[in-house]
C-alpha cells in the first residue's frame, strides 16, 4: 500500500509537470488550430535560458524563470508575427513542416550555441525532501507541481477575467467576427503564441531544476505536450491539468507495474483511442467546437 | 523545360511513348554510372532513390488525398522489422521477405486505417503519428521477435543467410528498382480512375461522395497502398544497413522528410515528389559537406523559406503560373496569410 | 456617410458584384432586399473589408475605406452584424457585449439594454444557449456597443419568429435617431421596406431597382424578382 | 411507367439538438416527374435534400428509392441506386479542370467507363448540353458564378441519373442565363429523368414542375400544381412576410 501511494504521489508531481509543458501546446492548438511541433525547443530553450541566467548572475531558477519566459515570450511572439501568421490559413502539413523547420533551426542553433552536452541547474536546495506519513515527496517536484497549478488557474483569470483574455478567448472561437470587433488578429495571435512559449519557457526551467536537459530532448516534450493535450482535450482550459495528472499517474503506476516501456505504448495506444472515440478529451465540450476562421 | 514543351505538343500514345523513352533513358544512364561511381557516392545515390520511392508512397496518401499522415514511418519501420525478424528466425530469403514486408505493412495500414482515416486535418496527422511512436514502443518491449532497444542484425552470410548481401552496386540497383516501381505506380494511380477518386475526395468528401465514390473503401486503399510501397522500402533499407535499432527506423524526421519532399516539390504530381526528393537530398548532402555544423539549421531556413514563399509547391507554381501568367511570389504569400 | 460607387467584387477570380452604386446617409436606414444568391451578403462583406473591392470607390465619413483590413475600417465607426449571427458562443452575452466595444474600451451595457430588454435578464447566459431571437439581438447590440456612426445588419431576421422579428424592427428607428445609420439585408422584404427610408433591389449581382422605399413597396417588379411572377 | 415511385419519404426527420430542421416530410415522386421544393431561407430544404442523399442520416423516418428502404445508406450507395444531386454551396473539384471534374463521374457511375481517356471524351458532351463547351480545360477557380452553377450541374449529370435533385442550381443567376437551365431540365423530362428542383426564387419552378411542394420550417407547408401554390396567401406570407401579404389581400 504504500509503495502504492508513493508511486501515485510521484505520478501526480509528474503529471504537474507534463501539464506544465502541455498548457501552452494546447493553447495554441485550441486558439489556432496550429499544432506546434517547436515546442518542445521552446521547453529546452527556456531551460537553457534559466541555466545561464543562474550562471551569469547567480539568479534561482525560481526568479530566474520569470526572465526566461520574458524572453520566451518576445521570441514566440516575433515568430508567430512574421513567420506562422504568414500560412495560418494553409492545409494541415503546411503549418506542419513550418513549425518543424522552426524546431529544426531552434535545435541545432542550441546545439551549437550551448553545445549538446548534458545540463542541469543546481540548487542548493535540489536534493531536499520531506516524508507525509510514509511517502517522500522531494521539495523542487512539489513546487513544479504547485506552480502548474497556479498557472493554469491563472491562465483560466487571465483568459475570463481581462480584456485581452477575453479576445483571445473570442478570436479563437471565431476570427471572423473578432476581427469585426476590430480586434487585431495578428496581433492576438502572436500574443497568444508568445504566451504559449512564455510558458514552455517556465515549464522548461522547472524541468532543468529536477532533471538533466539539452538540445535531443526536445522532440519527446512535443510529443508529451501532444499526447496531454488530446487527453485532456482542447475543448477545456483546464484540459492540461487533467491531462497532465491523468498521463502522469498512468506513467506512474504503469512504469511499477508493468515491465519495460510498456507504459509508453500505452500512453500513445490511449492517445489514439481518445483521438477516435472522444475527440474533444476526455474532460468537457467543445469549447472552440463553432471554430470560424474568415 | 523544352522536353515538357514536347511533351505537351503531342498527345496519348506518342506521350505515353515518349515518356517511354525518357525513363529508358535515365535507367540506362543510371545503371551506366553505377560502374563509374566511387562506393560512397553510389551509397549517397541510393539514399536518393530510397527517398524517391517514399515520397511517391507518401504522395499518394498525403498529396492526391489529402490526409497528412505525419506516421508514415510507421510502415517503413514495420516492414523493416517484419524483414530483419523473418530473416532472422525463420530463415526466409530476403526476395521473400521484400514483397511480404510490403503486405504486412499493408494490412496493418487497413486495420488501422479504418479508425483513423474517420479522423480530419490535424487529428488524422497527430493519431498517425502516435500510431509510429506506439509502435516503436511495441518494438522496443518485444525483444524475443525485434531485439528490443539493442537492436537487430540481420544476416547477411554463412549459412542461416539464405541472401547474401547485395553490396554497395546491389543496392543501388535495388533502390533504382524501388524508386521505378513507386514513380510507375504513382504515374498509373495520377492517371485512372482510382486517383481521380481520390483527388475527388482530397476537394470534398460529400461531393466525392455525391458522384458514387466509395470515399471509405477508396481512402483505405490509397493508405494501403502507399503503406505497401513504403514497408518494401524499410525492408530494403534494413537489409541495407544491416543492424538496425527501433529509434531509427521510426524516426519520425524520416517521415518528415517525406512530407518536405512532397510538399515542396508539389504534392498531387508525380514530378513534384521526385523533383523534391532529387532537390532535397542533393542540398542536404551538400550542406553535410560544405557547413557540416549548420546543416539542419540552414535546412530548417530553407523549409521555412520554402513552405512561405511557394505553399502550394514548385510543380503546381510554375503550373499556375503558366495558366494564370502571374509568377508573382507576394500573390503567393497572400494566399495563406492571416 | 457611406459612399459607394461603381462596386465590384467576388470570391477569388469569380465576379458577383457589378458595378454597385449604394449611398447611406445621416440617421437613415437603408434597405438591401434580392433572392438569394443576388449579391446581398456580399455587397455587406465588401463595405467592411472582409473580402476585397475589385473596383469601384467605398468612402466612409468623406474618407476612402477600400482596400483596408477589416479592423481599420471596423475602427473608423463601421459596425457589421454578420451573417449567421457570429456571436461568440462560448462567452456570456455581456462578454460578447464588451467586446463588441472594443475599440471604445466602452464597459456599461446599459444603452443596448435599454433597446433590448430581454438581454439585460441573460447578461450572464453563454450566448451560444439562447435562442435565435435573443442571439440575433444580442449580435446587433453588440454591433451598436461601441455607438458607431454606421451598422450594416445581414439577413436581419432569418429563422426567426414573426413576433421576435416584429420586436427587433421596432427597435431600429430609435437607433437611427440616436446617430447610428443602418444598412440593413432582409428576408422580409415588407418589413425592411416599411421601416427604410431608401431601398436597393439586387439580381444577380447587379442593383436592378433604388429609389424610396415606399415606391419600392409597392413596385410590382420586386414581388417579381422573388416569385417569379407579378 | 412503373407504378412504384422512385422516390419516397415517410415521416422524414432530422433534429439538430433542440433544432428540429426537417420533421414529418412525407411525399412521394413519379418517375419522370418534376418536383418542385420551395420555401424561404432557413426552411430546411437543403437539408431535406442531404437526408435524401444519405450525406446526413435521418433521426426520423424513412427513404424510400423506388420502393426499397435505403434510409441511412451512406451517399456512394445512394448515387449508385441512380439519385444524382447538385450543392448549393457549389463543391466543385478544384486542382482538376473542368473536364476533368465530369469526368470523376462518368468513372464512378456504376455501368460507366473505368478508362479514363473515354470519360474525358464522353465528358464533352455532358459539357456542351449545359453549356460548358468550350470551357472543358479551365480550372473551376477561373468560372464565373453562372459557369460554376453549370459545372455543379453537370457534374451530376454524370453519373446519368434517374433521380436529379437540384439545389439551388439557378441561384445567383440572371434571368437570360435561367432560361437555358430550365430548357435543359425540360430536355431531362422529355428522357424520363425525374427531377426535383429545390429553390429560393420561384420564377424557375414555376415554368417547369408538374407539383410543387413548400417546405416552411421544416414542415410540409403544402403541395400542389405550381399555379395553385403561387396564389396561396400563406405561400406568399412565409416569402414576403405576413403583412405583404395581408397588404397583397386588403389590394385585390
Amino acid at each position: 500500500m504504500d509503495t502504492f501511494l508513493q508511486v501515485t504521489a510521484y505520478g501526480l508531481l509528474q503529471g504537474g509537470l507534463l501539464a506544465l509543458v502541455a498548457v501552452g501546446f494546447s493553447l495554441v492548438w485550441g486558439i489556432m488550430n496550429i499544432v506546434n511541433l517547436s515546442h518542445g525547443a521552446f521547453v529546452i530553450l527556456g531551460a537553457y535560458i534559466a541555466w545561464e541566467i543562474q550562471g551569469w548572475l547567480g539568479l534561482d531558477p525560481f526568479l530566474g524563470m520569470f526572465i526566461s519566459a520574458a524572453v520566451l515570450f518576445c521570441v514566440g511572439y516575433i515568430f508567430q508575427r512574421f513567420l506562422i501568421n504568414l500560412i495560418v490559413n494553409g492545409p494541415v502539413f503546411i503549418t506542419l513542416l513550418l513549425t518543424f523547420g522552426i524546431n529544426m533551426i531552434l535545435i541545432q542553433g542550441m546545439n551549437l550555441f550551448f553545445t549538446a552536452d548534458f545540463r542541469s541547474i543546481q540548487t542548493s536546495y535540489g536534493s531536499n525532501s520531506f516524508e507525509v506519513g510514509n511517502i517522500r515527496i522531494p521539495l523542487v517536484r512539489l513546487l513544479a507541481f504547485l506552480l502548474a497549478i497556479v498557472i493554469t488557474f491563472a491562465l483560466v483569470a487571465f483568459v475570463k477575467h481581462t480584456r485581452t483574455g477575453i479576445s483571445i478567448m473570442a478570436t479563437g472561437m471565431d476570427r471572423g467576427a473578432a476581427r469585426l470587433m476590430g480586434i487585431r488578429a495578428r496581433h492576438v495571435y502572436a500574443l497568444t503564441f508568445g504566451i504559449s512559449a512564455a510558458l514552455a519557457g517556465m515549464a522548461g526551467t522547472m524541468i532543468a531544476t529536477i532533471e538533466t536537459f539539452d538540445p535531443s530532448k526536445a522532440g519527446k516534450f512535443t510529443l508529451m505536450a501532444f499526447v496531454v493535450a488530446v487527453l485532456g482535450g482542447l475543448g477545456n482550459m483546464y484540459g492540461a491539468l487533467v491531462g497532465g495528472l491523468l498521463m502522469g499517474l498512468v506513467q506512474g503506476w504503469a512504469g511499477q507495474y508493468l515491465s519495460g516501456t510498456w507504459v509508453n505504448a500505452i500512453a500513445f495506444l490511449v492517445l489514439i483511442i481518445v483521438l477516435v472515440f472522444r475527440p474533444n478529451g476526455l474532460v468537457g465540450k467543445a469549447f472552440y467546437a463553432a471554430r470560424v476562421e474568415i | 523545360m523544352s522536353t515538357l514543351k514536347a511533351l505537351k505538343s503531342v498527345n496519348g500514345f506518342k506521350r505515353t511513348l515518349l515518356e517511354g523513352l525518357l525513363v529508358l533513358v535515365v535507367v540506362a544512364g543510371a545503371i551506366f554510372f553505377k560502374s563509374t561511381l566511387p562506393g560512397g557516392e553510389l551509397r549517397a545515390v541510393s539514399t536518393i532513390f530510397m527517398f524517391i520511392a517514399l515520397s511517391q508512397a507518401w504522395n499518394i496518401i498525403g498529396g492526391f488525398t489529402g490526409y497528412a499522415s505525419f506516421g508514415q514511418v510507421v510502415f517503413f519501420g514495420m516492414g523493416g522489422y517484419f524483414t530483419a525478424a523473418v530473416m532472422l528466425h525463420l530463415h526466409f530469403s530476403f526476395w521473400l521477405a521484400l514483397p511480404l514486408s510490403g503486405l504486412f505493412g499493408a494490412v496493418f495500414a487497413v486495420i488501422i486505417g479504418q479508425p483513423l482515416l474517420k479522423l480530419k486535418g490535424h487529428y488524422f496527422a497527430i493519431a498517425t503519428l502516435g500510431v509510429a511512436e506506439g509502435m516503436r514502443e511495441v518494438v522496443i518491449n518485444l525483444p524475443d521477435i525485434t531485439g528490443g532497444g539493442a537492436g537487430i542484425s540481420v544476416p547477411i552470410a554463412g549459412t542461416f543467410a539464405k541472401t547474401q548481401y547485395l553490396g554497395d552496386g546491389g543496392f543501388y540497383l535495388l533502390f533504382l528498382a524501388l524508386a521505378l516501381f513507386a514513380l510507375a505506380v504513382g504515374t498509373v494511380v495520377s492517371r485512372n480512375k482510382f486517383g481521380y477518386g481520390l483527388r475527388a475526395i482530397h476537394q470534398n468528401e460529400d461531393a466525392a461522395a455525391a458522384v458514387g465514390i466509395n470515399t471509405v473503401r477508396s481512402k483505405v486503399m490509397a493508405y494501403s497502398l502507399s503503406a505497401f510501397i513504403t514497408g518494401m522500402v524499410g525492408a530494403s533499407y534494413v537489409f541495407q544497413q544491416v543492424t538496425i535499432f527501433p529509434e531509427r527506423l521510426f524516426d519520425v524526421e524520416i517521415t518528415v522528410l517525406m512530407i518536405m519532399m512532397v510538399v515542396i516539390g508539389g504534392s498531387g504530381t508525380v514530378v513534384g515528389p521526385l523533383l523534391g526528393a532529387l532537390g532535397l537530398q542533393f542540398i542536404s548532402e551538400y550542406l553535410r559537406e560544405h557547413f557540416t555544423n549548420m546543416h539542419t539549421f540552414i535546412l530548417g531556413g530553407i523549409i521555412i523559406l520554402a513552405v512561405i514563399l511557394i505553399p502550394q509547391g514548385l510543380v503546381n507554381y510554375i503550373r499556375e503560373g503558366r495558366r494564370t501568367k502571374n509568377y508573382s511570389l507576394l500573390a503567393n504569400i497572400r494566399r495563406y496569410r492571416l | 456617410m457611406l459612399e459607394v460607387k461603381k462596386l465590384s467584387a467576388g470570391y477569388g477570380r469569380i465576379q458577383v458584384l457589378w458595378e454597385i452604386d449604394l449611398a447611406v446617409g445621416e440617421n437613415e436606414i437603408v434597405a438591401l432586399v434580392g433572392p438569394n444568391g443576388s449579391g446581398k451578403t456580399t455587397l455587406l462583406r465588401a463595405i467592411t473589408g472582409m473580402i476585397p473591392v475589385k473596383s469601384g470607390s467605398v468612402d466612409f465619413l468623406g474618407e476612402s475605406i477600400k482596400g483596408q483590413s477589416i479592423e481599420e475600417i471596423v475602427s473608423r465607426g463601421i459596425a457589421h452584424v454578420p451573417e449567421g449571427r457570429r456571436l461568440f458562443p462560448g462567452l456570456t452575452v455581456r462578454e460578447n457585449l464588451i467586446l463588441g466595444a472594443w475599440r471604445t474600451k466602452e464597459t456599461s451595457v446599459d444603452h443596448v439594454v435599454d433597446l433590448f430588454p430581454r438581454l439585460g435578464e441573460r447578461l450572464n447566459q453563454i450566448a451560444g444557449s439562447m435562442s435565435g431571437g435573443e442571439q440575433q439581438m444580442c449580435a446587433i447590440a453588440r454591433g451598436l456597443m461601441s455607438k458607431p456612426n454606421l451598422i450594416v445588419i445581414d439577413e436581419l431576421s432569418l429563422g426567426l419568429a414573426p413576433v421576435v422579428v416584429d420586436e427587433i424592427i421596432q427597435a431600429l428607428p430609435s437607433i437611427a435617431e440616436s446617430g447610428t445609420s443602418i444598412l440593413m439585408v432582409d428576408q422580409d422584404v415588407d418589413a425592411a421596406l416599411t421601416i427604410a427610408k431608401n431601398a436597393y433591389v439586387l439580381e444577380a449581382g447587379h442593383c436592378v431597382l433604388s429609389g424610396k422605399a415606399s415606391d419600392l413597396l409597392a413596385d410590382p417588379r420586386v414581388q417579381e424578382s422573388y416569385l417569379g411572377v407579378g | 411507367m412503373s407504378t412504384v415511385p422512385i422516390l419516397e419519404t415517410r415521416g422524414l426527420g432530422r433534429r439538430f439538438g433542440a433544432l428540429d430542421a426537417v420533421s414529418d416530410v412525407s411525399f412521394s415522386v413519379n418517375q419522370g416527374e418534376i418536383l418542385g421544393v420551395i420555401g424561404p431561407n432557413g426552411a430546411g430544404k437543403s437539408t431535406f435534400i442531404n437526408l435524401v442523399t444519405g450525406h446526413i442520416k435521418p433521426t426520423s423516418g424513412q427513404v424510400l428509392i423506388d420502393g426499397k428502404d435505403m434510409t441511412g445508406q451512406a451517399p456512394w450507395n445512394i448515387a449508385r441506386a441512380g439519385v444524382a444531386r447538385t450543392f448549393q454551396i457549389v463543391k466543385p473539384f478544384n486542382g482538376m479542370t473542368v473536364r476533368q471534374n465530369i469526368a470523376v463521374g462518368i468513372m464512378y457511375e456504376s455501368h460507366g467507363t473505368n478508362r479514363l481517356s473515354v470519360a474525358l471524351e464522353q465528358a464533352e458532351a455532358i459539357l456542351e448540353e449545359v453549356g460548358l463547351g468550350g470551357s472543358g480545360d479551365r480550372m473551376p477557380g477561373e468560372l464565373s458564378t453562372a459557369d460554376i452553377r453549370r459545372l455543379e450541374f453537370a457534374k451530376a449529370l454524370a453519373t446519368k441519373p434517374r433521380l436529379l435533385l437540384l439545389d439551388e442550381v439557378m441561384a445567383g443567376l440572371r434571368p437570360t442565363e435561367i432560361e437555358p437551365s430550365l430548357e435543359l431540365i425540360r430536355k431531362l423530362k422529355a428522357r424520363g429523368t425525374t427531377v426535383i428542383v429545390v429553390e429560393h426564387v420561384m420564377k424557375a419552378i414555376v415554368a417547369v414542375s408538374d407539383r410543387v411542394l413548400v417546405l416552411a420550417q421544416g414542415k410540409v407547408l403544402m403541395q400542389g400544381g405550381p399555379r395553385e401554390v403561387l396564389a396561396d396567401p400563406r405561400v406568399i406570407e412565409v416569402y414576403l412576410g405576413h403583412r405583404y401579404a395581408k397588404r397583397q389581400k386588403g389590394n385585390a
